[in-house]
């Protein structure tokens, strides 16, 4: 299984981090796989409360959220008989329309890759020590006890 | 009898928890000659950490683990309020 | 809601496919959505038999083909509340590795931009006239009369 | 009284379906006249199609529609094997 995951500390295009996985996976002799099924998530403009979002502050725990998403990960892709994961996470202060997370599961069939792309994106949202504080117009900001609803 | 940095504690704090203690990172002494089991529920406690723990989740070296699960010198022990990512 | 469907006769590649469509939604003033699925479908290189493929062939019916995947996506996306939706289908001879399906689909939550692009993919997989024949390396082929198990 | 590319009925065929018969796209006379209603079900025995009817879907005007359908001089109909895309 082909795994890959970084966490950004600025902004990353997730188009560009998917061309450079598919040649990394193209080099490694491991060609596109007949499913592959994606996530992209961005910050949105406006904060739970509809407030206007200036930006969202993406607190993680150094060591601890790398080695967790990769137990997620794979505990994911071996459940689902995954064979490739691309998982791309911001860090840090994350402005409306930039991309936050990337996830890219490759798989022999649709049902496989789409069930695995959820699961995974669920685990890490749930299970990996992300902290997300949005930062209003007014200069006030707020942690967020849990995660937009599915 | 080993490096101080061995044998206390690490407790970490994050987000809201952190702001609220005014601390993120401290070391807890701790000997490894002593013979006391230290629990997260005992550091909470004798921390004086604010709010309830129930609502936090807890990591010894990095990984999950329960509120009476030993804490032994050198470890790193966490104390992690309600998580967002993706 | 932003809409694009289009037929390829020759190989696309999807990412350039992605990059172009984001340049078209940023345009017509459409930021990146907070949520974003999406699916790439990929010839494998051995029949539903097993024995190696050298080509799969893509039938279709003009004309059809465009109005049923338009009826079918709009429906889909009115249903669950998305907000662009791109579909790119190959017809014609599609070789072993290349992008026969690309379907992406921008909403505000994942859970609906997930189901969306799931539902669009079983639909357009099951209620779009298109045909696949299976050409074998002994120069035989086979018409499929089903889709690969989900 | 019309042209006659309006007044026939323009059959299409698909994949094996298709190959089976040897054509893809026939017109069958009809002038718009005539009073008599003809549905695909007609049709289909009429150019003595190969195989069951029952296992293709059909459209008229390219819009997917029952074997008993009334179909008009001007319309376009199509027998369909089972699809796979995507």
């Amino acid at each position: 299984m082909q795994l890959r995951i970084d966490l950004h500390a600025t902004a990353f295009e997730p188009l560009a981090c998917l061309e450079q996985w598919q040649r990394q996976l193209a080099v490694q002799g491991h060609n596109g796989s007949a499913a592959e099924s994606l996530f992209i998530g961005r910050v949105r403009p406006a904060a739970a409360d509809g407030a206007l979002l200036v930006a969202l502050e993406l607190e993680h725990y150094p060591g601890m959220t790398e080695r967790q998403l990769r137990q997620l990960a794979t505990a994911c892709c071996r459940r689902h008989g995954a064979s490739s994961c691309l998982v791309q996470h911001r860090i840090g202060r994350v402005l409306p329309g930039e991309a936050i997370v990337l996830v890219a599961i490759g798989a022999d069939r649709r049902g496989p890759a789409q069930r695995c792309c959820q699961e995974l994106l669920e685990a890490l949202k749930h299970e990996a020590p992300f902290w997300k504080r949005e930062w209003r117009a007014d200069g006030s900001s707020a942690w967020l006890t849990g995660n937009t609803p599915l | 009898m080993g490096e101080p940095s061995v044998d206390g504690i690490r407790i970490l704090l994050f987000a809201g928890l952190r702001e609220q203690a005014g601390w993120g990172d401290r070391h807890w002494p701790a000997p490894a000659a002593t013979a006391t089991t230290l629990t997260p529920r005992q550091l909470w406690q004798a921390l004086e950490l604010p709010g309830t723990m129930s609502s936090m989740r807890i990591a010894i070296n990095q990984q999950f683990a329960e509120p009476d699960t030993p804490v032994h010198p050198g470890d790193e022990l966490a104390f992690l309020p309600p998580t967002s990512g993706g």
